[in-house]
């Protein structure tokens, strides 16, 4: 209890700025709130310095709803209220209130400056609170604005808590605080250096830089060893960094391609509607994501999964359309399946063009894909992983069914010798249809990874059907293998040579590197041995 | 010697079309400057200029059909050689700027004044000079054909592959044109050229003549084409289209044939592009777009490969069907154009030429050309000499 | 090398394996000047490969092959072996059927290859009258200006030989050469290869033992890429393993 | 095969000549007047241009709707430029020649205003160009109704520097004139304020970037000085959302590392999901938030007349509708639709703006326009955190680049030049 008063004596003092503010009541919290209605950016600044004055537990769900964007004012009733998930509530009871009809919200906007000071604000008030997360928060709030005054504050909390994580940041923040503190002794400042380095990852460098900028000298050559162990790590770890954007980037581009290593490089279709199939199965997602997001709501985070199977077969089936429309009366013609397939990918784009519209549509990220990981100073973003992940099942579940199902026996038979093939009784034209509607049905997945990515506009399929190819003719066409190691060895290059040639120049080298290699290896990486390939 | 293949040229009937096109440059400029407006007959100078724009186009179509109908070399990246011609002229047409610039620099384009360039980079210099500007014209496509196609080939990088290989080579030109520190106007491009020749880039007289030189161009190129494609290297030529291997095998270095037949195909787009650059007034990297290539090789399919003629008609009359379309139905001609490729593909394997020799010639027992299912055996791999062949082929 | 003295074609430990598959397995084979040799076996003997490679096709992996006792095949490619004189008829007759008979004589011709040479190139009178020759001994004479397309099977066959001719190689690689022709067409052409071979060297690949016969030339029975037996055609088919393994009972 | 030769090539004359015939300019009749739509509706800037072509139809039809102008009704021609420049130059020629039309509105990108630029100057004609561009460009035909530099990149950057405390800065942009011409500026104009070079990172994509993992990892190693860092982003629409997908994916915060963007407006947000994004700025001259009774009316009959409730307004559909508006009046007031009547009746008028405060055509071509900076919020919208005081005139030629410093333009008599210098008192160019 003692320590409960302590914490709020030393908050207030902590955000007492301006003075004016000192003698806040908490009587008179309700009115403030209510000022926020009509107040201009700079009034509301002061309403929220004043509230946070107050140190009043009860004042935490108003400001995380300001800096959330969740705080309303009802024009009609002139209310101020919290627009929850289910509820309207009120922001000091919490309780459920009903503006009745007529009731006109409109949000209260805070911007940058402001949301800064909320969360510092709320940082100290909500340090003890239950829930990990949020005292998480509240730790880095912090680590981001350190005062000297919270150190106690700090003390009681590191020495309340339980959760590693969250104690870890805590005792960063704590040493940080020291380490700024000019009033502190400088052994205590030199010793918070390795606590720093540990605990704050990597804004760890960012501090500190900012704490060498006004550290007396004495302190200066520990932060510099510090930072020079801090920037040589880096050193090592933007290496690896590299090679994990690389990876990503290379199963984009395996995603891209293998569809297409199924239509051209085992049927030898030149598919340039290719990039299109993707386009369309980026669409269906949004069409799904659309139908989820009106009827069932709950199921938002599952759009994505729901989307895989629907846009398999929808891209499935229209490349079985396109295939018995057009494609099977140019086998033996590649160069002339390039120019039809050509202009029907002018069609499929100014169709979806039409539908559609020419602007980029939306596919929310589901929650499971969005933020990033912090996997020892390797930034790994959710989308890039999940995408790894899924060209890799993509890919070997392709392997599978190449391999060893009958459908996959039969493809490989009639691409390897057509006329042997219906001869010994497989009906051709059906394993065509089949096996060109499931390079497009792969397309369509990976138009659905495309989502959490790129844009989904009509032009979509146009950026990526040059590298397919690339990738394809690379590896060596016919080969899923040839495919799998082009694109990793394309994505890992490029992002090599990205830091050094700058995005543009990079691809350039990139595409003359591939240009020579054809040079020296007229079939690819992994070229298809022995006299099958003739027929 | 020489005369000799001229004569072989002329005397069959490619005479026709090189007449047709000379007599198109003198009637029509003769109908523009002499037939006061408004009168029956008179051609405005705006169709002037649309045409000899489509002039230059199937100037394009047909280098491209030397390669492609002739020798089987399906090139994806002639837009290239087009566009590098094209900036050859973009770059004299910007020296002859001079002073006129907003900026008033008599040495650096305006682009390069604003980006703060201080001088002309090297491989600017020179390009005030006409000639000097021409030479290039010809030179840097046809140095790129031959050096790209030396290697590809020597080492015989064949079919789908060679026209994967070319789009990449335009491909990798795109991106190198954007970068504003090639410095050549990004993409923008070199564009606001005043005069050509001490002529007003804009001036009607101008344009007529520009129009004129490009339809005298389209004729040159005819008579160089069917003297090649008559002469006993056009027929190898062919050999080497429908079986390349069995060409070795009486004894002729195929690599070579594809070389000659590319680096002059490439020299003829570069020309096709300088021609073209004055008279739409800019060049810039969207030239380069793999696209504009793809659709050249549409134009020759359209009108008929493996014909002199067939490729001139076809861009000429995609083109004009793209204008028209453009205008009267904007949101649809994409639809018109993929339909076209697609019906073509399809219905008219010979083109716009087959058609009218299936029309006209059914009963005369005239060789037809090869049908493209016939030469498409070779392409997949039938080519009988090289049934025994190890060396993997592409799964075509 | 000494070995390889006053031969064509002289074939030495010769083997090329595809994949593991040894095709051509230690082959010699020596053709003397002016001799017609014939070579029969079961398919897959390899005697379609060992033509790919002393046409430079295929490069062995092991052996040496050299042509006229001095030049060493193995390092020329198609073109250059064509041009030292040694012309292949193929097994499915390859003719270019875009062009008339004519013009694929014309372009077999025995002249300079280069582009130049072939970009002004212009029929001699004697050129012109070599032309006619050739067609008539090949009985064509009457179709020159058709496609060659629209040749019957047979003419193909003979057209290339034909082409053969024009090369004027000193030695000529020729495989199936009967293949669906009638019999009288087939005595046709065990003759002509007979004339031919009075002035060069021929090498005959060919199933139809009649055929061989009537050529009664020296003749090698390959199998599983190596020399199976040799000898005149009663010889070899008398051999106990050539009829075990080929001829069959 | 000769025969056939011969035919084909009678066949190719007829064609030409067939085709050729009836294409002979139709002077535009005395009963309408036209007005020309230069706009990208397929390739790849259709997806900003699109909604222009639009807007010039909705505007078109409300002027009719009031009767017209000197009494007779507009008549749109739309022509689609497909992303193609010759074409585009090709196409206007077209519309002046053949169709007559009287006035243009159109283009996007600058290479499409080049190259159609020589066209309109030939045969006097007018463009009105709705797009923020790089400036250092005035033409006698051409009225540039959207942001100059100065109107949009400067007042920005002194935002952050003032409000948000920045003082190092990441200039990222599309590889291309607009994005490279305005970075010179703001860098030359950051050194003049003092930011050390070291402060300062420059980095260039191509177009449609999509894979921006390096470039945003190096912004936040580059953030990680110590010191408040902001990226001034000129990235071209397409590549913007997956740059700003990955910004929120590697956690950039709008409060640690704010955006400001010059080309992503409303048009471009309704492409994603903002939620990572609230707080990022953006710097217009038109939000679609902005809460005066004009807007409201004009957002309300765009979408009455589009059909569709959630469709947004933006920057250069203001753009548009002032110039048009600007055009109407000074055909009005010079009683002719002839291109250099109105080129001398329209310098001076005045239109309201939608943001409250009024539009005038200065001499040199460009307009008065107020500087707002918003911050993206979660619904897609802009929150305007930030304004001008006043209005701030459309400046033709920079003075931050030595060579246009001493530049003017002003299309009224005595002058009458599109870069006058002031120093040596004479028309065309500096380095005389």
């Amino acid at each position: 209890m003692l320590t409960h008063f302590l914490r709020l004596a030393l908050l207030t003092l902590s955000l007492l700025l301006p003075a004016q503010f000192a003698q806040a009541q908490p009587t008179d919290i309700p009115a403030r709130i209510a000022a926020m209605g009509e107040a201009n950016l700079r009034e509301l600044t002061s309403i929220v310095t004043d509230l946070a004055a107050t140190g009043d537990p009860a004042v935490v769900p108003v400001l995380t709803a300001l800096g959330g964007g969740n705080l309303y004012l009802d024009e009609t009733s002139g209310r101020i209220v919290i627009q929850g998930r289910s509820a309207i509530t009120d922001p000091l009871t919490g309780e459920e209130v009903d503006l009745g009809a007529g009731a006109d919200l409109s949000r209260i906007r805070v911007n940058n400056s402001l949301r800064r000071d909320i969360a510092s604000a709320l940082a100290g008030m909500t340090l003890m609170s239950d829930n990990p997360a949020t005292r998480f928060s509240a730790a880095q709030g912090f680590l981001a604005k350190p005062d000297p005054i919270n150190i106690p504050l700090l003390d009681e909390a590191i020495a309340a808590e339980t959760d590693s994580n969250v104690l870890r940041l805590m005792q960063a923040a704590r040493a940080v605080t020291i380490l700024s503190d000019s009033e502190a002794g400088i052994e205590d400042r030199r010793a918070a250096v390795p606590g720093v380095v540990a605990g704050a990852g990597r804004n760890a460098i960012t501090i500190l830089t900012g704490a060498l900028a006004n550290a007396p000298d004495e302190l200066r050559p520990t932060i510099e060893a510090a930072l020079a162990g801090l920037e040589q790590s880096r050193a090592v770890w933007s290496a690896l960094q590299n090679v994990w954007f690389g990876v990503s980037l290379g199963s984009v581009l395996l995603l891209a391609a293998i569809g297409l290593a199924i239509t051209f490089g085992v049927m030898g279709v030149i598919n340039m509607a290719h990039g299109e199939m993707v386009m369309l199965g980026a669409y269906t997602t949004f069409l799904v994501q659309l139908v989820i997001r009106q009827s069932f709501p709950g199921l938002l985070d599952y759009s994505l999964l729901i989307a895989l199977p629907v846009a398999f077969l929808v891209t499935g089936a229209i490349g079985v359309g396109i295939e018995r429309g057009i494609i099977r009366w140019l086998y033996g013609r590649p160069l002339e399946t390039l120019l039809a397939t050509w202009g029907l990918s002018l069609i499929l784009q100014q169709t979806v063009r039409s539908i559609f519209g020419p602007t980029n549509q939306m596919v929310i990220a589901p929650t499971w894909m969005s933020g990033s990981t912090d996997f020892f100073g390797l930034a790994i973003t959710y989308n890039r992983f999940w995408i790894v992940i899924f060209a890799l099942i993509v890919f070997f579940m392709l392997l599978l069914i190449l391999n060893r199902t009958p459908l996959g026996l039969q493809m490989r038979a009639v691409t390897q010798n057509r006329r042997m093939a219906s001869s010994m009784g497989i009906r051709t034209p059906f394993v065509d249809a089949m096996t060109f509607g499931l390079g497009s049905g792969i397309a369509g997945l990976a138009g659905v990874a495309l989502t959490q990515i790129d844009n989904i506009s009509p032009n979509l399929g146009q950026n990526y059907i040059i590298d397919s190819f690339m990738v394809v003719v690379f590896g060596g066409v016919g080969n899923l293998w040839g495919t799998f190691v082009g694109a990793l060895t394309l994505g890992i290059a490029n992002k090599f040579l990205e830091p050094y040639a700058g995005a543009v120049l990079g691809k350039i080298l990139i595409l003359v590197l591939i240009i020579l290699f054809i040079q020296r290896r007229p079939r690819g990486l992994f070229a298809l041995k022995g006299r099958a390939v003739e027929q | 010697m020489l005369t000799q293949a001229l004569l072989r040229a002329l005397d069959k009937k490619a005479v026709w079309v090189i007449g047709i096109f000379l007599a198109v440059a003198i009637l029509v400029p003769m109908a523009n400057l002499l037939i006061p407006p408004g009168q029956f007959g008179h051609v405005p100078t705006y169709m002037v200029s649309l045409f000899g724009k489509y002039l230059s186009y199937a100037m394009l179509a047909l280098a491209l059909d030397l390669v492609w109908g002739y020798c089987g070399i399906l090139s994806l990246g002639h837009g290239a050689f087009f566009a590098l011609g094209g900036y050859a002229m973009g770059m004299y047409l910007m020296r002859q700027i001079g002073s006129r610039g907003v900026y008033g620099n008599p040495v650096l384009p305006d682009f390069m004044v604003f980006l703060n360039w201080k001088e002309l980079p090297w491989y600017w210099l020179g390009f005030d000079n006409f000639w000097f500007a021409m030479a290039m014209v010809v030179v840097v496509p046809g140095l790129l054909a031959f050096v790209f196609g030396f290697f590809a080939f020597r080492s015989r990088v064949t079919g789908v592959y060679l026209s994967i290989m070319t789009q990449a080579m335009t491909f990798a030109l795109l991106l190198a044109f954007f970068r504003n520190d090639m410095g050549f106007g990004g993409n923008n491009g070199l564009t606001d050229f005043k005069d050509i020749l001490g002529a007003p880039v804009q001036a009607q007289t101008t344009r007529v003549a520009l129009f004129a030189a490009t339809a005298v161009a389209l004729a040159l190129s005819v008579l160089v084409c069917s003297m090649i494609v008559n002469s006993k290297l056009g027929k190898v030529m062919i050999a080497v289209r429908d079986a390349e291997s069995r060409t070795r095998f009486i004894g002729y270095r195929v690599e070579y044939v594809k070389l000659f037949a590319f680096t002059v195909s490439a020299i003829m787009a570069g020309i096709a592009g300088a021609l073209y650059v004055p008279q739409v007034g800019i060049i810039n990297p969207g030239e380069f777009e793999p696209g504009n290539s793809i659709e050249v090789v549409i134009w020759a399919a359209v009108g008929g490969r493996g014909t002199l003629v067939g490729p001139i008609i076809g861009a000429i009359a995609v083109n004009l069907g793209k204008s028209w379309f453009t205008t009267a139905f904007p949101e649809f001609w994409l639809f018109a154009l993929g339909a076209l490729f697609i019906f073509v593909t399809l219905f008219l394997p010979k083109g716009i030429v087959g058609l009218w020799q299936q029309i006209f010639e059914r009963r005369r027992k005239t060789p037809a050309p090869p049908s493209p299912s016939q030469s498409a055996d070779v392409e997949r791999g039938k080519d009988p000499a090289s049934f025994s062949n190890p060396q993997p082929r592409p799964a075509e | 090398m000494s070995k390889a003295q006053d031969t064509m074609l002289y074939l030495d430990g010769v083997s090329v394996a595809f994949d593991g598959f040894k095709a051509i397995n230690n082959l010699s084979i020596i053709v003397r000047p002016t001799e017609m040799l014939a070579i029969i076996g079961p398919n897959g003997a390899g005697k379609t490969t060992m033509m790919d490679i002393i046409t430079g096709k295929t490069r062995p992996d092991t052996g040496d092959v050299m042509f006229d006792g001095r030049t060493d095949l193995t390092r020329l490619d198609e073109a250059a072996i064509a041009n030292l004189g040694i012309g292949r008829k193929f097994q499915k007759p390859t003719v270019f059927e875009s062009h008339t008979v004519w013009d694929n004589l014309e372009m077999a011709l025995r002249k300079p290859r280069g582009i130049f040479a072939a970009l002004f190139y212009t029929p001699s009178d004697d050129d012109i009258a070599q032309i006619t020759g050739i067609l008539e001994t090949v009985r064509l004479l009457h179709r020159k200006d058709e496609l060659a397309a629209n040749l019957s099977h047979g003419q193909k066959q003979w057209l290339e030989i034909g082409m053969l001719l024009a090369q004027d190689p000193k030695l000529l690689l020729v495989d199936e050469p009967v293949a669906g022709m009638t019999d009288s067409e087939t005595g046709e052409t065990a003759k002509l290869l007979r004339e031919i071979a009075q002035t060069r060297s021929v090498v005959v690949v060919e199933h139809d033992m009649s055929f061989v016969r009537e050529l009664g030339s020296r003749v090698i029975c390959l199998a599983e890429g190596a020399v199976l037996a040799e000898g005149s055609l009663d010889q070899v088919s008398a051999n106990p393993v050539v009829i075990e393994r080929y001829l069959g009972r | 095969m000769n025969f056939s030769r011969t035919k084909s090539a009678l066949l190719a004359a007829a064609l030409a000549g067939g085709i050729a015939l009836p294409i002979v300019p139709v002077l535009a009749q005395d009963d309408t007047i036209k007005v020309g739509i230069l706009h990208s509706l397929s390739g790849t800037m259709a997806i900003s241009e699109t909604t222009l072509k639009d807007t010039m139809l909705f505007l078109i039809e409300q002027q009719n709707a009031k009767g017209g102008v000197l009494g007779k009704q507009l008549e749109p021609v739309v022509v689609d430029i497909a992303s193609d420049w010759p074409l585009a130059a090709e196409l206007a020629r077209q519309l002046i020649e053949v169709d007559g039309v009287d006035a243009v509105f159109g283009c996007w990108t600058s290479v499409c205003r080049k190259s159609v630029l020589p066209v309109f100057e030939e045969l006097n004609s007018l463009l009105f160009y709705p797009v923020q561009y790089e400036g250092e460009e005035s033409q006698r035909n051409v009225f540039y109704t959207g942001a100059s530099p100065n109107q949009q990149a400067i007042p920005a950057v002194d935002y952050l520097m003032n409000e948000e405390g920045v003082e190092r800065w990441v200039l990222a942009g599309t590889d291309y004139v607009y994005p490279q011409t305005t970075n010179k500026i703001l860098e030359q104009y950051l050194l003049d304020k003092g930011v050390a070079s070291d402060d300062i990172m420059i980095n260039y994509t191509p177009f449609g970037h999509s894979d921006w993992q390096t470039i945003v990892s190096d912004i936040k190693t580059f953030g990680s000085a110590g010191k408040k860092t902001a990226v001034v982003s000129t990235i071209n629409g397409d590549a913007n959302v997956p740059f700003y997908r990955e910004l929120g994916n590697q956690g950039v915060m709008a409060e640690d590392i704010p955006v400001v963007a010059f080309s992503v407006g409303e048009e471009e947000l309704s492409g994603f999901d903002t939620t990572p994004l609230v707080g990022h700025l953006a710097a217009w001259n038109y939000f679609m938030s902005v809460d005066t009774p004009e807007n409201e009316a004009f957002i309300a009959d765009w979408q009455s007349f589009i059909g569709s409730e959630d469709r947004v307004t933006n920057d250069p559909m203001e753009a548009h509708m002032i110039g048009f508006n600007l055009w109407v009046k000074a055909v009005e007031a010079a009683g002719s639709t002839d291109a250099d009547a109105v080129i001398d009746s329209i310098v001076g008028l005045e239109t309201p703006n939608l943001t409250g405060g009024t539009a005038t055509m200065l001499p040199n071509h460009h307009i008065t326009k107020p500087v707002l900076i918003g911050e993206i919020q979660d619904d897609g919208q802009f929150f305007v955190v930030w304004e001008t005081e006043d209005l701030v005139p459309g400046d033709a030629w920079s003075d931050f680049l030595p060579e246009s410093a001493m530049l003017e333009a002003d299309w009224t008599a005595p002058i009458n030049c599109g870069n006058y210098n002031t120093e040596t008192q004479t028309c065309g160019g500096t380095a005389q």
